[in-house]
């Protein structure tokens, strides 16, 4: 079994690569109706450290990319292709042994429902524990104490009593901080959190972003934040890459991508949020039309029958016809040239928000 | 206080999709433009064996409704009693003499020991008789469940609680036993003893006594959904817009339970065929001469049969395993196309 | 087991059977045509005329069995549990054959050969079968000496007044009502009527009726002549009872017994043992023996499995047998059919004689061509073939069963011996002639797999001829009831009926007596016809049963071939097997089963 | 646990008392006299009179039915067979046995013949259900899904009388079934019964492989499972404790009917084997319109399916620490 120093899991020049670095990944299901592009040929990389937000619809492939990355979808139904590259190893080619290794260990992960995402049947204390006994070899007594002093370290008060409880006499709150205790058991160098928050009224939300903050702080761990929360990712990441049908098709530090932002989609997405300081008339203008098929997703920019901007593309039609490639660091996966971008935004866009 | 976002200051953080789910699971969204009844109409002719499913028992209907046709054509009925008709084919207890149950070129599917018919046409006799029945059945029941579940999931309440109690009381009983003691008394409902019982009063007797015990789990299934739907915005909605409850009932939620319901009734009539034979088998069901498929079982296991020649066994017992199989494959595929995200 | 129906309660047994083992009561058997030799030699097989014996036939002790030895302790495998034990319960076969080993009446029958067919009725308990000087009008009994109860009081003439007193009070309602009747002077239940409470208040039955002038005397006084009572008294409802004893209901379950056995233990439904009974002096029995120790009857043996234990022979059922199970259908070729296994088996006829009945009182079936037509028409296959083939089913030609004093064997007015399967061509031509073509025929049947099996076969024999049947369908355990009702609808329906002793006074008058025509009566034909009235009036009076036997006879062939209200369909046989250690197996005609008085251990 | 245990048991008695009324007036409703049954060759009206005197058919049938519940709660010595201790159903019409101590008679063999059948499949059908979903589309997990489906479709009325006819009939390899006791002789006992186990087993069996897979691949798609599998527990790990804790409900729940049902008489299983137990006792109390064994038969039947009921509910609460009984 695999310590969980950093240095050992690192053969590659170790510390000098990104954390983690995903290559032209493809995902995709076989399902009754055909085969689903969840994913189409995303790279990003995410430094020791960090946050990346990644922001997007429901079914953009924001959540598929990430049980990816764990090994965790089905391969029964999955086909994967391209890299995952976790401090230089390659993910998608490893055995099941060495996942299993991986996983709650350097890579941790947190769920957008802690209700349905803890087991109803064990303790608290017990599914805290399990994954510390099995990555580090300690005894299921070792296991216990750690469990609750992971509990004390998430905030949970009287943590030695409460170990003892079940998911169902928690509150929200407190079965996210339970449920983030889980994932920082064995220090990970990378948390995935799948929307962390969604399922919890506003108030418990912050206390759990700032808690989420403060351990970063303690643990220097990478995290990716995956939300379609504007507002909570603006407050977290420190770069945000917003994904649309299974593509990035933006991506840059946090400031620049909510300050000037340069693709159609995140336009809309901006501009379909409401403000408190607005006027109270001002209507919300969500994007027109609805998510694409996967199954049978739209030739060229994946956008573009929701898009209000095509006819400004030179040549007729190339919206249809050519997938916009999306440029490595700050960048956007529009046919637009980066001029009428800043433009349209300046002009166009950024009055409406107000 | 919340997610202060620098950029615009002081906007509440807003949801972009309206409903939070697992992406992989989302096909549903991506046909688009059709009706629910339309996707499941493609998904169930996607379904290979769904569709040879459907056939199948379209078969066997088809056999059931065409009986006196086929009958006709092969030239045969089944109340002939070959022992006495052709007695070289028979010995002094009724046992076809000829190997294999007396197939012949003549007795396709040979003689059934005891009075001689003709197996043949008193297979696919049998097979309407059985069908008409669980038809029946499954009718009766589905009206009760929609009325009471869907009643009950609807009004709440008193309603709901004493018919509660009532399928919790009709539960308890002992389902098979109570069978066997009231088809006697369900039989003098009809007629007075006296009189000849109609091979019809035995059909009503076994569709009634059937059905009383036969709604509870389809008016529980009903109740939850009509429950369910109580609560969503668009019933709430009606009811404010001051629509009785009966037109609420009609217009909102028959619609919404065709689905469960259709599934439900597709397990249901195998369930319903099956039990009609276990208690033509018993002998409280239908009786010789009338073909019916228990009647041919409860023929099957005499003595007669078992000690002789076992052929006859074989037709009554294969062409239910089939139907039975082929309906059931059929109740899958029916729900998952209509709800792909169950597991199987 | 009883097929058919004796009455309601045999129907039952059917009934129960079906319900019990699948498989107990449905037929099977495929005989391969090699059968007839064997069905020629039943019918030779014939109860010979009966008399009734003196005071030297009715000393004990009875003549021993050839090679018998005494000891050892024999297997009986029955199916039934007893289910009264008490004598004036006793009617039905099953405990009939047990009582032969607990019970003991006045009179009683004596084989007087080894192979069971022949018989005479002596005294038992009485020293002669009965003395009548006026016709049948007075019986009178002296008890012989040295007889007792199992607790070794003696049998006194108060006993046997108790035990014939205690019939008429409420709680004894499954035994035979001859007795009180002829006392009572009346049909139907109105016996009770002159003995309300039985002898349990106090009150004794008049000294004009049952008169016991001294400990060893009893005399009968009857207003009309009734030269069967030594047969009467013979059957095990007639059994004497213990006054001081008695335990009325709970009788049931633990008689005083008299006969050479007594019961050791009973658990109902699994278990009972006999042992000898010490207080038995065989000098006064001219009918039982007394061989074996003992008898461990075991419950719930279905035939199949008595069959199987019995034909293994192993261990304890060498020594093994069972009085009333049959051989099952399943296995009844396979063992006819091997020699050795024949060699431990006997068969014979079952007492009951099965009839189709025609309603004499629709006026459709008033009509003798139609009847005839009837009676040439019906098929009596689907009858044998539904109750198993040859092996278990005879087809008839009278009303007397070959077990019965008086059978003749050659007697077959409508050719069914000789074709079983009806002539609906004759019955068509008849029909024709009658002008009544295509005339609707109700046929209630029973309601059991085998009844709705024969009687739609029946039915499609009978369309063959012109009829427009219709059956009806009559619950089994009300059956017999429903078709004793006199304005029932069916014009034609089975039933079975056996003698309950071997003369045909318990058969013919029963049920062709037109003045006994009532509701619930057995008369089921509801025939009237002066001249059978008048010849059951005078062969009543006759007291020698050979010459009655005879009579009976001719009555019989008069009833079938020129009234034509009943077309007799088949007698009911059987096959018992036993154990290769058992010895005295013999088939008897009166028990209608195996002799278990007669068996011992080699 | 102790009021939720009272609860329960006052809501059964109440059902059960429904149910003997109910039974009462179905019997009631039939057109068939015990009387008739009883009544021996020379049955007449007076003699119907008087046995329906000796019943207490004669009276009016809600004091028939009073008699009835204040015998079976308090015991009675009216009986002219002798005392009935409480329960007291009386004493059979048919047989004159006290109806309490035939059905205790009866009980052995479909206690035997449950218990048999329901250690046979539950390993079986859960041993192979768990394999498929383990296996989840192999070629094991869909021969075991078309196996199951299809003996699952198999009835007991054609699988007995079947393996009848070829183990019993033709070839004379096995005894036709019977009971024995255990005690007895536990042989026989066993080779008596193996074949209706072995039947009976088989069908159950594939109805529990059908479940217990299809029960399992819907437990592994759960959110917490998923989590599990995320913290890195292995794949067996997570299967048995996590997947299968939650199989478990449904699991007990189709099990606790089965038995209920089962002990209070396998009819059709009964019937085709001609086993001594309850339900061919339930058979003959209905063909005998035998009113007292009928009823005692019902009553103990429901009793095992809502004693097992409570069985189940309770046991969710060991399973589903969630549960609190109450």
């Amino acid at each position: 079994m695999t310590t969980l120093t950093k240095e050992a899991g690192a053969p590659t020049p170790a510390g000098t690569g990104p954390l983690l670095s995903v290559r032209d990944l493809h995902v995709s299901f076989k399902t009754e109706d055909g085969v689903v592009r969840a994913v189409d040929g995303l790279s990003f990389d995410l430094e020791r450290g960090r946050t990346l937000g990644i922001v997007g619809e429901s079914g953009s492939g924001k959540s598929v990319t990430n049980l990816t990355v764990l090994g965790l979808h089905n391969p029964m139904f999955t086909t994967v292709e391209g890299e995952i590259l976790l401090d230089g190893r390659e993910l998608t080619t490893a055995r099941e042994s060495e996942l299993e290794r991986l996983r709650g260990n350097k890579v941790a992960m947190i769920f957008q429902d802690p209700l349905t995402a803890l087991s109803p049947y064990y303790t608290v204390g017990r599914q805290i524990a399990e994954p510390y006994m099995k990555h580090t070899g300690a005894s299921k007594k070792q296991a216990w104490e750690r469990a609750v002093e992971m509990l004390g370290k998430v905030g949970i008060p009287n943590p030695k009593e409460r170990a003892k409880d079940y998911p169902h006499q928690f509150s929200g709150g407190m079965r996210q901080r339970a449920m983030i205790a889980m994932a920082l058991v064995c220090d990970p160098d990378l948390l995935i959190a799948d929307e962390p928050t969604t399922a919890l009224d506003v108030t418990v939300q912050a206390q759990i972003l700032d808690l989420l903050k403060d351990l970063q702080q303690e643990f220097g761990s990478g995290i990716i934040f995956i939300t379609h929360d504007l507002g909570v990712i603006a407050d977290m990441a420190d770069d945000i890459m917003v994904m649309y049908a299974g593509g990035a098709v933006e991506r840059g530090s946090t400031d620049e991508v909510l300050r000037a932002p340069r693709h159609p989609y995140t336009w809309g997405l901006l501009n379909s949020m409401p403000r408190l300081d607005s006027d109270l008339g001002a209507p919300l203008s969500p994007i027109p039309g609805a998510p694409p098929s996967l199954l049978n997703p739209p030739s060229g920019c994946r956008f573009h029958p929701r898009c209000g901007f095509q006819e400004r593309v030179e040549g007729t039609g190339r919206c249809v016809r050519e997938r916009p490639l999306l440029a490595p660091d700050r960048a956007s996966a529009c046919h637009l040239t980066e001029e009428q971008k800043r433009t349209i935004f300046i002009e166009e866009i950024k009055p409406r928000l107000g | 206080m919340t997610s202060p976002i620098d950029i615009e200051g002081g906007g509440t953080s807003v949801v972009v999709d309206g409903e939070p789910g697992p992406e992989a699971k989302s096909e549903a969204v991506k046909l688009e433009g059709r009706s629910p009844g339309q996707l499941m109409w493609l998904r169930f002719k996607r379904d290979r064996t769904g569709v040879i499913s459907a056939y199948v028992v379209g078969f066997f209907f088809l056999i059931a409704l065409l009986a006196p046709l086929i009958a006709k054509l092969y030239g045969k009925n089944p109340y002939t009693v070959y022992a006495d008709e052709r007695p070289e084919l028979f010995d002094s207890a009724g046992v076809p003499v000829h190997p294999n149950g007396g197939i012949s070129s003549e007795f396709w599917f040979g003689l059934e020991p005891g009075n001689g018919y003709d197996v043949f046409t008193k297979l696919i006799y049998g097979i309407r008789t059985s069908l008409m029945i669980s038809v029946a059945v499954t009718i009766a029941v589905v009206i009760t469940g929609i009325l009471l579940g869907v009643a009950a999931g609807y009004l709440g309440g008193r309603t709901d609680y004493f018919l509660g109690r009532v399928i919790d009381f009709l539960l308890a009983f002992p389902a098979q036993l109570f069978f066997i003691a009231s088809m006697p008394v369900v039989v003098s409902l009809f007629v007075s003893p006296r009189d000849e019982t109609p091979t019809y009063v035995r059909v009503v007797a076994l569709i009634i006594v059937q059905w009383f015990l036969g709604w509870m789990g389809l008016g529980r299934i009903l109740r939850g959904t009509a429950l369910a739907l109580r609560e969503r915005e668009f019933i709430e909605a009606a009811r404010v817009s001051g629509a009785s409850s009966w037109r609420i009932i009609r217009k909102e939620i028959l619609p919404n339970v065709v689905t469960p319901l259709l599934v439900q009734a597709t397990y249901l009539l195998p369930g319903f065929v099956t039990a009609e034979a276990g208690l033509s088998f018993l002998g409280v069901g239908i009786v010789e001469p009338t073909p019916d498929w228990g009647q041919m079982f409860s023929k099957a296991s005499t003595e007669l049969v078992m000690q002789n020649d076992i052929t006859y066994m074989f037709f009554p017992g294969v062409s239910m395993i089939i139907f039975v199989v082929a309906f059931n494959l059929l109740g899958d595929s029916v729900r998952d196309a209509f709800d792909p995200k169950t597991a199987r | 087991m009883s097929r058919g129906g004796r009455h309601v309660y045999s129907a039952l047994s059917v009934l129960a059977a079906g319900a019990l083992v699948l498989t107990g009561c449905s037929k099977g058997g495929s005989d391969t045509g090699t059968n007839d030799k064997k069905d020629q030699q039943d019918a030779k097989r014939q109860q010979a005329s009966i008399k009734f014996g003196g005071t030297a036939d009715s000393t004990g002790p009875a003549a021993p069995v050839p090679g018998a030895k005494s000891g050892g302790a024999m297997e009986v495998l029955q199916r039934d549990s007893y289910a009264h034990l008490d004598p004036g319960q006793i009617y039905v076969s099953d405990e009939g054959s047990l009582a032969t080993l607990l019970h003991r009446g006045l009179t009683g029958y004596k084989t007087t050969s080894n192979d069971g067919h022949q018989h005479e009725v002596v005294g038992d308990l009485a020293t002669d079968s009965g003395t009548t000087a006026d016709g049948g009008k007075t019986w009178k009994y002296t008890l012989k000496d040295g007889i007792k109860f199992q607790d070794g009081t003696p049998i006194t003439s108060k006993d046997i007044r108790w035990s014939i007193e205690r019939l008429f009070a409420p709680f004894i309602n499954q035994g035979p009502t001859y007795v009180q009747q002829w006392l009572a002077d009346t049909s139907g239940a109105t016996y009770r009527n002159l003995l309300k409470d039985g002898p349990y208040k106090g009150k004794h039955l008049p000294n004009s009726v049952l008169e016991t002038p001294d400990d060893k005397t009893i005399v009968f006084h009857f207003k009309k002549s009734h030269p069967d009572l030594p047969y009467a008294l013979a059957m095990a409802g007639y059994a004497v009872v213990s006054q001081k004893g008695d335990t009325k209901e709970r009788y049931d379950k633990n008689p005083v017994v008299t006969g050479p056995y007594k019961i050791q233990s009973f658990k109902s439904g699994k278990s009972m043992v006999l042992v000898k009974n010490p207080n038995w002096d065989p000098k006064t029995d001219p009918i039982r023996h007394q061989y074996v120790d003992q008898f461990n009857i075991t419950f719930n043996q279905q035939f199949e499995t008595s069959t199987k234990s019995l034909l293994a022979d192993s261990g304890a059922d060498q020594a093994g047998i069972s009085f009333n199970n049959q051989v099952d259908a399943g296995n009844l070729s396979q063992v006819l059919h091997d020699p050795k296994m024949k060699a431990r088996t006997v068969s014979g006829y079952q007492p009951y004689v099965g009839q189709m009945n025609i309603n004499m009182s629709h006026p459709a079936m008033k009509d003798k061509t139609v009847r005839e037509a009837i009676a040439y028409a019906l098929p009596i296959t689907p009858f044998v073939r539904a109750y198993g083939g040859n092996d278990a089913m005879e087809v008839a030609g009278g009303l007397i069963s070959p077990t019965v004093s008086g059978y003749d064997a050659a007697f077959d007015p409508w050719g069914k011996k000789k074709n079983p399967g009806g002539d609906p061509a004759k019955a068509k031509a008849l029909l024709q002639k009658a002008g009544k073509l295509n005339m609707k025929l109700t046929f209630g049947y029973i309601n059991t797999p085998e009844g709705q099996q024969y009687s739609t076969a029946m039915a499609a024999g009978l369309k063959k001829a012109g009829f427009d049947v219709q059956r009806q369908e009559i619950p089994a355990e009300t059956y017999y009831d429903q078709v004793s009702k006199l304005n029932n609808n069916y014009d034609i329906f089975h039933t079975a009926w056996g003698a309950d002793w071997p003369s045909a006074s318990t058969v013919l008058p029963p049920l062709y007596d037109g003045r006994v025509i009532a509701d619930g009566a057995q008369n089921y034909s509801q025939v009237n016809d002066p001249k059978i009235n008048s010849e059951i009036d005078r062969i009543n009076t006759i007291t020698d049963p050979v010459k009655s036997a005879a009579e009976w006879e001719k009555l019989d062939q008069y009833i079938v071939k020129d009234v034509v209200n009943v077309v007799p369909t088949a007698y009911y046989k059987q096959v018992q097997i036993a154990g290769s250690k058992v010895g005295g197996l013999v088939y008897d005609d009166v028990i209608g089963g195996v002799d278990p008085r007669r068996l011992y251990i080699k | 646990m102790l009021r939720f245990l009272v609860r329960r048991i006052i809501g059964a008695v109440v059902i059960l008392f429904l149910l003997s009324i109910v039974t009462f007036v179905l019997f009631f409703g039939v057109p068939r006299d015990p009387a008739l049954m009883m009544c021996g060759k020379t049955c007449n009206p007076d003699a119907i009179a008087n046995i329906h005197h000796v019943l207490g058919l004669d009276k009016p049938i809600t004091e028939q039915y009073w008699i009835f519940l204040h015998n079976l709660v308090m015991g009675s010595n009216q009986f002219a067979q002798g005392p009935c201790p409480a329960p007291c159903f009386g004493y059979s019409y048919h047989t004159n046995e006290q109806v309490w101590a035939t059905l205790m008679d009866r009980l052995p063999t479909t206690v035997s013949l449950t218990l048999g059948a329901a250690v046979c499949f539950l390993f079986v059908g859960l041993g192979t259900g768990l394999l498929a979903a383990w296996r989840r589309g192999t070629l094991i997990d869909k021969a075991a899904t078309a196996g199951a489906m299809v003996i699952s479709s198999l009835q007991i009325y054609f699988l007995g009388p079947l393996a009848l006819a070829i183990l019993v009939y033709q070839t004379h390899w096995f005894d036709k079934p019977d009971y024995t006791d255990f005690t007895h002789d536990p042989v026989s006992w066993f080779t008596g019964l193996i074949i209706p186990w072995v039947i009976l087993s088989t069908i159950f069996a594939a109805q529990y492989t059908r479940m217990a897979r299809s029960s399992m691949i819907e437990q592994l798609q759960e959110e917490h499972v998923r989590t599990a599998r995320a913290k890195g527990m292995s794949r067996a790990y997570v299967f048995f404790r996590y997947a299968w804790r939650g199989s478990l409900i449904p699991i007990v729940t189709i099990f606790g009917i089965d038995l209920g049902s089962l002990f209070g008489g396998a009819i059709i299983t009964e019937y085709t084997f001609g086993l001594p137990g309850l339900g061919n006792l339930a058979v003959q109390s209905v063909f005998f319109s035998d009113l007292p064994l009928l009823l005692g038969v019902m009553l103990f039947s429901a009793s095992m399916i809502l004693l097992f009921n409570i069985i189940v509910d309770a046991a969710y609460a060991f399973i589903d620490p969630r549960v609190r009984l109450s």
